[in-house]
């Protein structure tokens, strides 16, 4: 799609759909916006408006609707004149996304009749609902799947059309969950939200390869380009792909299952969505497509055979459903495989047919729909086999449901009648493959069910005796229940009438939208004369009757037959996909980190080999050093070290002995080699590194149990080798090469003097020319801290403490916790080792060393005197609070970075200079020592408050507290009588 | 002079390297955990002490100026070493000796590594 | 100079400590300092955004030294929209930390989180691959707290595994960077791209090495399959707002490779040929399956939103690894919404396991199940990608510009199935949550309830006002698609013309 | 001298630690002496909390003769270790313990004494009694360790009770 | 020379990785620490091993130096992976002391928390 | 003659060396593993200083001085270890 404009773009787009709403013509009052808008603002009212009322939700509901409603018919005339009334709002241009509405015949019709069968649905739900039923969610919902569907009618962009055929979707998820504590209306709910919305996901494949081949999504655009899109070789995808979305939603075989458990809605809801609405947006696309999909064998062989068979199918199953709502859903299946088929046939005239009867099915299901609910509301139940007799206790419903079955039996003079003889009369002039009589005899057949069906809702609902034994006492309902299926048996039987004047120029205007052109001459009437359909119906009417009267011995029939269950099936499925999600996740992600890590060294040293040996080698460039003794030497220290704590981990006392030979080689080597200050990090940070583990190894098991059989070792053994042997060979590689370009490090050694005042090139990078990455670094150091802190609290918050606090040492420990050698070598070495920190700071910048390294020289003399003289001994000696420390050490580096900011430089920039007072020598100053003071406060906090808070771990009571050493003779005993040394101070 | 410097040098170089070598060998050879304990302890103290040396003068013969600051490791051992070997033997008595098996301790009964008392003095948690 | 590039690092960098060292024994002080920030970091964020809306592209260069030298901050449309995006959704997270009471059960809440933020928005900022690094760690650190902020047992123990995973995709970082430093010479990301491009054909088996290994450090942070394993087990165990801020830590992993691999290893750098889309596609693919079947297969709800999450990921990465300037437009509205979209399901998610337990199973309604329940059946739909919020327009921008590609069958069947099966799952968890708890009747719920904390809230309105401020997100990036698209379209054109970048952070002076 | 007592509490150790700087730098000047001596006196404050009593070295020229005896034993008995380890063989050899019964106090003289054990080749100091009365000490090779206790206790614990106490 | 590092990177590495594929948390933080100095290693010698060319400038003569700056990154590397490391110990402690178990592995059905 | 000395004392500290490691190898208590270790730090001490005579520099003492200060430490954590358990209590 094409990328275009910008902001100011977008915004003139804007405008320009202002304008649009101001009417072009006199009548073109009601912009489509407002039209489509209407239903989604109302959906917010009953929602707030609960607390005023049952009332209040049903007329705001009712009010938006029937605005919506008039709004729609004000755009009549223009409809009429075959004028597409339009609005166009770019919404995503880049992606061909736009709010472009058209309103046409047949959007027209579809938009008509869900607004009006809506306004009908909103009056009897009002009455149908009962107290407990939360109003205003219901309303909400409705108008949200109303508003849904006017915009899929209305839609001139296909891409808006399946935002708004998904949201069908979704709402009618709610719709039929609505009852939250029947299994029923949850399982149902789901079913249709899964079959309809998986239809959806198929449909936005095919739509999207329909807006490729045309290169538009916008429908009056694709609409135009027949030859184009049937040239394609994308067709015949595109095709399916839209027609599983129809399909789906329009129940058709084998996906009608869904829709006989979406009954476990309220009726309100069933009678909307299943007469009108929802089912009906599947027939409404097939119809919209229908210029430029229809017309070809494939458009028929799978349009009108899934009809053919849905039609038939339907109507066998309804004849055996006790439910009446289960009887009438297996119908409406029946009836919209019929407008199916008649859209598959792809002429003109059984395109004028599909319209008619879907007004039709429209009229007398809703009616059928609603009458049922009456009789379920006043008997308690829907059970046919419950019921009867009910004609003289629901007179009015009982005419009410007379007259709506009987035109969907196809009896005359009744709009049902009228269509279905159209229906068959279209069969007839089609073939099958090369059978003649296939069609119209399938059509014959599902014709006789139909009119069965119908005679049986009639006959053992209201026919026969009364009954004793209704699970409450019927009678009529208030008329507020049974005036809007009064008024749809009233369009019954005046359509039936006066087809031609009723609905005639609608039937034609929506018609012709649906084949895009000229319609052949034609005229709604109720008499053809005699003729083969006429002969079909009556067959089919009496048909009916004979089927109705042998129903007792054809349901033995049918009970014994084994027949697959669709709900079953369907649950089976969702069931074995779920297990087999679960399998699937909890076999993958077994929480185990020891094969995740396995998969992750696997697969990169697969892809690193994959990424290496497509790549192209040279010969190396550089030559190959002499290695003195020296290397050797702590290589195969090294080697050693590293092969036995490979082998001998499961000791692990031993293995951290041996981590610290392996630290002490490393440091060694980078001392050989030319990195001093690498040597000094390496090697403090070792010895705080294994002052922690030991710290944590004190509370752990002291030896790991072989936990994996041989043949892992083994596996993992070769995993690591392989990997072992790759970075070997990577690094290799690198070192037997130059530089593929000089280095930038060429400036760091060039400009460390000159620029950042330091002879230390290292500490310069450090503190200077990468001063931000240093700055990352405390940071990291100092959250380190804080996060070992928080764990600390959280840990001795919780019944841990309870456990440490009686613990009791793995082994004995000896007497003497803190020996006197100990407390005085650290006291003595206190000062001195604080010293050397101070050196090593401040020769940092010139020579190796740094604040670095000096915060763990400072830490370490600490931690001496945390060792010797015990945890609650020094930390009452401690002054500053390590949080603060840190705290302060980060906002000083920050305050230095800052700092330039006053000269007008970067953050970070650094200033030395050199200062000379009085008879001292010459001395440096530098911003740089500063951030790297911020370093060392970091460093020492970080350190200080992450062994502290180790340490506290294991502080049990009965620890020595006011004595540094357990021993002291000169504490102990009595004044020597010989000595003048005072001892009156004593150890506080 | 200057040759003399060089055999000194020399001198505290070979020295040193046969009392390191002594002290690692010392912690092979000798049987009884104890006894080990002494060759590294010292000789190998020792033996960095002449390394130490060597290292100052040569500095002073070889790239003649002062430098000292070798005697600081010189110091640090002295003051570091005994308190490991302290700490070691201390293991080892724990371990392996007895108070039956050490040297009577005198007046005070026992020796500090083996004077485990139980002492059940509830006190605070520390912060 | 323009200092505002910096402030949004600086900002955090210095309230962290004045925290910890001033207020961190005042809860009420904290949360009053961390919000002032965040919304400062907010403002800073727009008027970053602000800048780059002209097209040229910023760069500050930290201690006056010229790039390649030093390090360098970047500020081009695409690292303004993270920014952008980090700190609008860091708002409704600690404002619902706070009224949750989240930021209480712990110490250090605040400063870790903005610590994170520092990270986070850092690792956007900055042009230099090591300094990417460092704060990749900042901002993996941070998240360790985070991760196990407040402690508890299963939270722990899956802790020490996430941190170990990490430490091996920090590991792999470090192998990287050496690889590429040692061949090229460089680390300033714009400087590496002029030499890549300068590298001789016949010596390439190293780099390809460095930029794969690179490729892959980076999978990890966007969980790509199967280097996605850290993220079910952390997610669904962190503390779940937290888990809604590491919505956005996916994202850097999904941002640098978006960085990396159209400015250094473009797609059409010759060395670099057949290494990056050729298999980040498939595991893509893969990382959106797995996800969807995990959203089916979860027994938590937290564990749920994190294989949405894992799913949303999968998506994004797809139209990553198309690498053409379309696909990137898609790829980076999608990134915004999945953002969005998956916070606010760990959201929702947080109130309901609050309220009654993580189990996917019925239990007696919960308090305030109503607008819970409407909240999760929003945050589903936008996770689902259906309409009407951004999720089905990333969606249909993702399957509009696979289109061009060879693989775009697959591409489609695997999103649009997917997407089937997350709007199953998703169903399925939560009919069983809100909707079958109307079944149960309360007195059989001793058991399972005994051990769910039932605290109240301390003030359940800022949670709700935080989780509909997510909720407006979405509902924003839905209405302004039109823009949001422009822009993204417009960043993308960008990314795919790197010499600009180049030329703005070397300013020619190189070559 | 009240004054002088302010600002160097710890006289022997700012010395000690201006020295220990000098050697630090690795040369002297008046910016290093300055410093040192600056360090010298603030560290010592810093770190007093952690050395409580820190005791009053009494008898300067005899610390160095201490000093002097003290390496000049190392030396010469590192010669007989060395023999012992490399050419006497173990069997030939006599471990033993001795006893030593301290008449120090102070613990730094006794830290000093055991120190002064472990560094003569020969000796090494295991353990302290109880309450600190008498020394564990260690014999690599002896016949008399009576001899070796007395030895000790004239060669060296004399001269420390004279430094310390 | 360089056959030496680069040998001890790769058994550095395969003993980090044989390590940080066992099933306690012990060992496989020893792992971490072995994979640390393996990475540490090679980061190192992406600057190529120079002997006696330490980067401190000399002012008195012209010497070569060895590259500084993967030694800059390689003690931003330490410092970082020993923060990293503390909060691993830390945390596998933690979560021993709550679940008296030091498994790396949450194999077990979710929860059985303690 | 330095130098054949330097070479000398070379071998005989890097010997001494492997002849820790040896010890660490084959010993079966921790404790001469940790004296093992301990003598190993000073060891590498003198080989550091050493190679600090042979290339005449002195880039090397500050690490000989730190690791001597903190092999120190890290043996005491060790050996109080094994005596208390804690090695800070
Ligand atoms: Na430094
Ligand atoms: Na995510």
């Amino acid at each position: 799609m094409k990328t275009c404009n910008n902001w100011t773009g977008w915004k003139l787009s804007v405008i320009s759909a202002l304008i649009d709403f101001h009417p072009k013509t006199g009548e073109q009052l009601v912009s489509l916006f407002l039209i489509v808008a209407l239903p989604f603002l109302g959906a917010v009212f009953p929602a707030l408006l609960i607390r005023a009322g049952r009332n209040a939700c049903a007329w705001s509901a009712g009010v938006t609707t029937l605005l919506a409603f008039v709004g729609l018919m004000i755009n009549l005339p223009a409809v009429l004149r075959g004028e597409a009334v339009t609005a166009r709002l770019e919404w995503m241009p880049w992606l061909g996304l736009n709010a472009n509405f058209f309103l046409d015949g047949l959007g027209f019709l579809f938009a008509g009749l869900i607004l009006g069968i809506g306004l009908l649905i909103i009056l009897y739900a009002r009455f149908y609902l009962s107290r407990e039923d939360p109003m205003g969610q219901f309303y909400t919902y409705l108008l949200l799947f109303q508003g849904a569907m006017v915009g899929i009618v209305l839609s001139d962009n296909i891409l808006l059309l399946l935002v708004f055929w998904e949201l069908t979707s979704l709402s009618s998820f709610l719709l039929i969950g609505y009852w939250k504590h029947l299994p029923e209306g949850r399982q149902g709910a789901r079913m249709a939200l899964a079959v309809t919305g998986s239809g959806g996901l198929a449909m936005i494949a095919g739509m999207l390869i329909l807006g490729h081949i045309v290169g538009s999504y916008d429908l009056s655009v694709i609409l135009q380009n027949k030859d184009l899109i049937q040239s394609s070789p994308l067709y015949l995808p595109a095709l399916i792909l839209i027609l599983l979305g129809c399909f789906t939603k329009s129940a058709q075989f084998p996906f009608h299952f869904w829709l006989p458990h979406a009954m476990a809605a309220p009726t309100p809801v069933s009678a909307y969505l299943h007469s009108a609405t929802m089912v009906k947006a599947g027939l409404f696309l097939m119809a919209r497509m229908w210029p430029v999909l229809s017309g070809t064998p494939e458009w028929f062989y799978i349009v009108a055979t899934t009809g053919l068979i849905t039609m038939v199918l339907g109507a066998v199953i309804a004849l055996f459903k006790d439910d009446l709502k289960a009887l009438l859903a297996f119908s409406t299946v029946s009836h919209l495989g019929l407008i199916t088929m008649l859209l598959g046939f792809g002429t003109e005239i059984a395109a004028i047919a599909a319209i008619f009867h879907i007004i039709n099915h429209a009229t007398f299901k809703a009616a059928l729909f609603m009458s049922a609910g009456i009789v379920d509301h006043e008997t308690g139940t829907r059970d046919i086999k419950r019921l009867g007799g009910l004609r003289h206790l629901m007179p009015v419903t009982f005419t009410i449901a007379l007259i709506a079955s009987l035109s969907m039996a196809g009896i005359p003079p009744l709009n049902g009648f009228l269509s279905k003889e159209m229906m068959l009369e279209e069969t007839l002039h089609t073939v099958w493959g090369q059978s003649h009589l296939l069609m119209p005899g399938l059509a014959l057949l599902a014709a006789l069910f139909s009119a069965a069906y119908s005679f049986r809702f009639i006959a053992h609902v209201f026919l026969g005796p009364k009954r004793s034994d209704y699970p409450a006492h019927p009678h009529d309902p208030p008329v507020g229940l049974w005036l809007a299926p009064a008024f749809l048996v009233v369009l019954v039987v005046t359509i039936g009438l006066n087809a031609q004047a009723m609905v005639g120029p609608l039937v034609k205007v929506a018609a012709s939208a649906v084949t895009g052109g000229e319609l052949p001459y034609f005229k709604l009437k109720l008499w053809h004369g005699f003729n083969t359909a006429l002969l079909m119906s009556t067959i089919a009417t009496i048909g009916g009757l004979v089927l109705l009267v042998m129903h007792g011995g054809l349901e033995r029939v049918w009970n014994a037959m084994p027949r697959p269950e669709a709900k079953t099936i369907f649950d089976a499925v969702i069931r074995a996909l779920t297990r087999l999600s679960r399998l699937i996740t909890d076999t993958l992600h077994n929480g185990a980190i020891s094969r995740y890590a396995m998969i992750f060294v696997v697969f990169t040293l697969a892809i690193a080999a994959y990424a290496y040996f497509t790549g192209t080698m040279e010969m190396p460039t550089r030559d190959v050093q002499d290695a003195p003794l020296l290397p050797i030497v702590a290589w195969f220290c090294l080697i050693a070290a590293t092969a036995m704590l490979t082998f001998l981990h499961r000791n692990r006392q031993l293995a951290l002995v041996l981590i610290g030979v392996v630290g002490l080689i490393v440091s060694l080597s980078f001392n050989f080699l030319s990195a001093p200050d690498l040597a000094m990090t390496q090697i403090s940070v070792e010895v705080v590194s294994i002052i922690l583990l030991l710290l944590c190894l004190n509370f752990l098991p002291k030896t790991t149990p072989v936990d994996s059989s041989l043949t892992i070792r083994v596996r993992d053994a070769v995993i690591a080798g392989v990997a072992g042997v790759g970075t070997a060979a990577l690094i290799y590689a690198v070192m037997i090469r130059d530089f593929s370009f000089p280095t930038i490090s060429e400036f760091h050694l060039a400009n460390s003097y000159k620029g950042g005042g330091g002879t230390n090139v290292v500490n310069v990078i450090l503190v200077d020319f990468r001063g931000f990455d240093t700055f990352g670094e405390i940071i990291v150091l100092g959250i380190a801290a804080l996060v070992i802190f928080a764990l600390t609290e959280a840990v001795l918050a919780s019944n841990v403490r309870a456990y440490l606090l009686n613990r009791k040492p793995e082994w004995p420990q000896s007497g003497d916790a803190h020996p006197l050698m100990m407390v005085v070598a650290t006291r003595v070495m206190m000062p001195i080792a604080l010293m050397v920190a101070t050196y090593i700071f401040f020769r940092g910048h010139n020579l190796p060393g740094g604040g670095f390294i000096a915060g763990l020289v400072a830490a370490i003399a600490f931690v001496m005197q945390y060792m010797a003289s015990g945890f609650t001994w020094a930390a009452e000696r401690q002054r500053i609070f390590y949080h603060g420390i840190i705290g302060s050490g980060v906002l000083i580096a920050a305050a230095t970075g800052m700092g330039a900011w006053f000269n007008g430089l970067p953050f970070l920039t650094s200033a030395f200079g050199y200062v000379k007072i009085g008879p001292l020598e010459e001395f440096e100053l530098a911003t740089a020592a500063l951030f790297d003071l911020g370093v060392f406060l970091a460093v020492l906090g970080a350190v200080m408050l992450a062994l502290e808070s180790l340490s506290r771990f294991a502080w049990q009571p009965g620890m020595v507290t006011e004595h540094a050493m357990d021993i002291n003779p000169k504490r102990d005993d009595p004044p020597d009588p010989k000595s003048d040394q005072p001892t009156s101070e004593g150890e506080t | 002079m200057a040759f003399a410097g060089e055999l000194l040098i020399s001198f505290f170089l070979i020295v040193s390297g046969i009392f390191g070598f002594v002290g690692s060998f010392g912690l092979l050879k000798l049987s009884d955990p104890m006894s080990r304990m002494h060759a590294p302890t010292k000789a190998t103290t020792l033996g960095v002490g002449g390394v130490l040396i060597a290292s100052i003068l040569h500095s002073i013969f070889i790239e003649h100026h002062l430098s000292l600051h070798e005697l600081l490791i010189t110091l640090f051992l002295f003051i570091t070493a005994p308190v490991s070997a302290h700490f070691i033997a201390k293991w080892h008595i724990h371990r392996h000796e007895t108070p039956e098996s050490l040297p009577d301790a005198g007046d005070d009964g026992v020796w500090a590594t083996h004077d485990i008392e139980e002492d059940e003095d509830a006190a605070d948690m520390p912060r | 100079m323009n200092h505002l590039i910096i402030a949004p690092v600086v900002l955090p960098a210095i309230l962290a400590p004045f925290i910890i060292m001033v207020i961190r024994h005042h809860l009420d002080l904290q949360r009053v300092f961390s919000v002032a920030a965040t919304v400062l970091l907010l403002g800073i964020s727009f008027a970053l955004m602000g800048q780059t809306l002209g097209g040229e592209i910023q760069t500050y260069e930290l201690g006056d030294w010229p790039a390649p030298f030093g390090i360098v901050l970047v500020l081009d449309r695409l690292s303004a929209l993270m920014v952008l995006l980090t700190s609008v959704l860091a708002l409704p997270i600690v404002l619902y930390a706070i009224g949750s009471g989240w930021d209480a059960r712990g110490k250090h809440f605040h400063a870790l989180f903005h610590f994170q933020l520092m990270g986070v928005i850092g690792a956007f900022l900055t042009g230099d691959a090591f300094n990417l690094f460092v704060f990749f760690e900042v901002l993996l650190i941070a998240s360790y707290g985070l991760m196990t902020h407040a402690g508890g047992t299963r939270r722990l123990r899956a802790g020490v595994q996430y941190v170990v995973y990490n430490l091996l995709g920090s590991t792999l970082f470090l192998f990287a960077l050496g690889t590429l430093y040692a061949v090229t010479g460089t680390l300033n990301m714009a400087d590496l791209a002029v030499r890549v491009a300068e590298m001789p054909p016949d010596d390439t088996a190293l780099l390809r090495v460095g930029a794969v290994l690179l490729l892959l450090v980076f999978a990890v942070k966007a969980a790509l399959l199967p280097l996605h394993f850290w993220l079910p087990l952390s997610y669904a165990n962190a503390p779940l707002p937290i888990a809604a801020l590491f919505a956005i830590m996916t994202k850097v992993g999904a941002y640098s490779i978006l960085r990396m691999y159209t400015l250094v290893f473009g797609p059409e750098v010759a060395v670099t040929q057949g290494l990056v889309g050729e298999w980040l596609l498939p595991a893509a693919m893969l990382t959106l399956a797995a996800g969807a079947i995990g959203i089916l297969g979860s027994r938590d709800i937290g564990r749920l939103v994190a294989f949405a999450a894992i799913s949303s990921m999968g998506t994004l990465l797809i139209a990553v690894g198309l690498f053409t300037p379309e696909s990137t437009t898609a790829a980076l509205y999608y990134m915004v919404h999945s953002t969005f979209a998956t916070a606010l399901m760990f959201l929702v998610a947080d109130m309901v396991m609050e309220r009654r337990g993580p189990d996917i199973v019925p239990r007696t309604p919960m308090p305030q199940a109503g607008i819970i329940a409407s909240l999760f059946f929003v945050g589903a739909i936008a996770l689902a990608g259906m309409p009407p919020l951004s999720g089905f327009i990333g969606k249909l921008l993702v399957l509009q510009v696979s289109w061009p590609a060879p693989e775009r069958v697959a591409i489609w069947a695997i999103i649009l199935i997917g997407s089937f099966v997350t709007i199953v799952g998703l169903a399925r968890a939560g009919s069983l949550i809100f909707w079958k708890s109307h079944a149960v009747v309360p007195q059989a719920e001793d058991d399972g309830q005994a051990e769910i904390d039932t605290a109240p809230e301390p003030s359940p309105g800022l949670s709700f006002a935080a989780t509909f401020a997510l909720l407006t997100g979405l509902i924003a990036l839905t209405i302004f698609a039109g823009p949001a698209t422009e822009f993204a379209g417009e960043t993308a054109e960008q990314l795919f013309n790197p010499d600009r970048y180049i030329d703005a952070v070397l300013k020619g002076a190189e070559q | 001298m009240r004054l002088l007592r302010r600002i160097f509490p710890h006289p022997h150790l700012t010395l000690l630690l201006t020295l220990v700087w000098q050697l630090l730098v690795n040369g002297i000047s008046l910016n290093s002496l300055l410093f040192g001596l600056f360090l010298g006196i603030v560290i010592p404050v810093v770190t007093m909390p952690y050395w409580p009593n820190r005791p009053k070295l009494r008898n300067i020229p005899m610390v160095i003769e201490y000093i002097l005896v003290v390496l000049y034993d190392i030396v010469i008995a590192n010669i007989a270790v060395a023999r012992i380890v490399l050419f006497k063989p173990d069997a030939a050899r006599n471990p033993a313990w001795v006893r030593i019964p301290l008449e120090l106090r102070s613990p730094e003289a006794i830290a000093v004494l055991a120190g002064t054990i472990t560094m003569t080749p020969g000796t090494l100091s295991a353990d302290l009694s109880a309450k600190g009365h008498s020394l564990l000490v260690h014999c690599l090779d002896t016949d008399d360790p009576e001899a070796v206790r007395d030895e000790i206790k004239q060669r060296y614990e004399r001269r420390l009770k004279e430094i310390f106490e | 020379m360089e056959l030496l590092l680069a040998t001890a990177v790769g058994v550095l590495t395969a003993s980090g990785i044989y390590l940080i594929m066992r099933k306690r948390t012990f060992p496989v933080i020893l792992g971490l620490s072995q994979l640390t100095y393996a990475v540490n290693v090679f980061l190192f010698a992406s600057g190529r091993l120079a002997i006696n060319q330490p980067p401190i400038l000399n002012k008195y003569a012209e010497v070569p130096y060895t590259d500084p700056l993967p030694q800059a990154l390689v003690l931003t590397a330490i410092v970082i992976s020993f923060g990293m490391t503390a909060v691993i110990v830390m945390l596998a402690l933690s979560a021993y002391l709550s679940s008296r178990n030091d498994r790396i592995d949450l194999t077990e059905e979710p929860g059985d928390d303690a | 003659m330095i130098t054949y000395a330097i070479y000398f004392a070379f071998a005989c500290f890097g010997v001494a060396l492997m002849m820790n490691l040896w010890r660490i190898l084959t010993s079966d208590g921790v404790g001469v593993r940790v004296l093992a270790l301990d003598t190993m730090v000073i060891n590498t001490i003198a080989l550091l200083i050493l190679y600090g005579v042979s290339i005449s520099s002195e880039i090397f003492f500050e690490a000989a001085m730190i690791i001597a200060m903190l092999g120190f430490v890290s043996t005491v954590a060790y050996a109080r270890f094994m005596l208390r358990g804690n090695i800070i209590e």
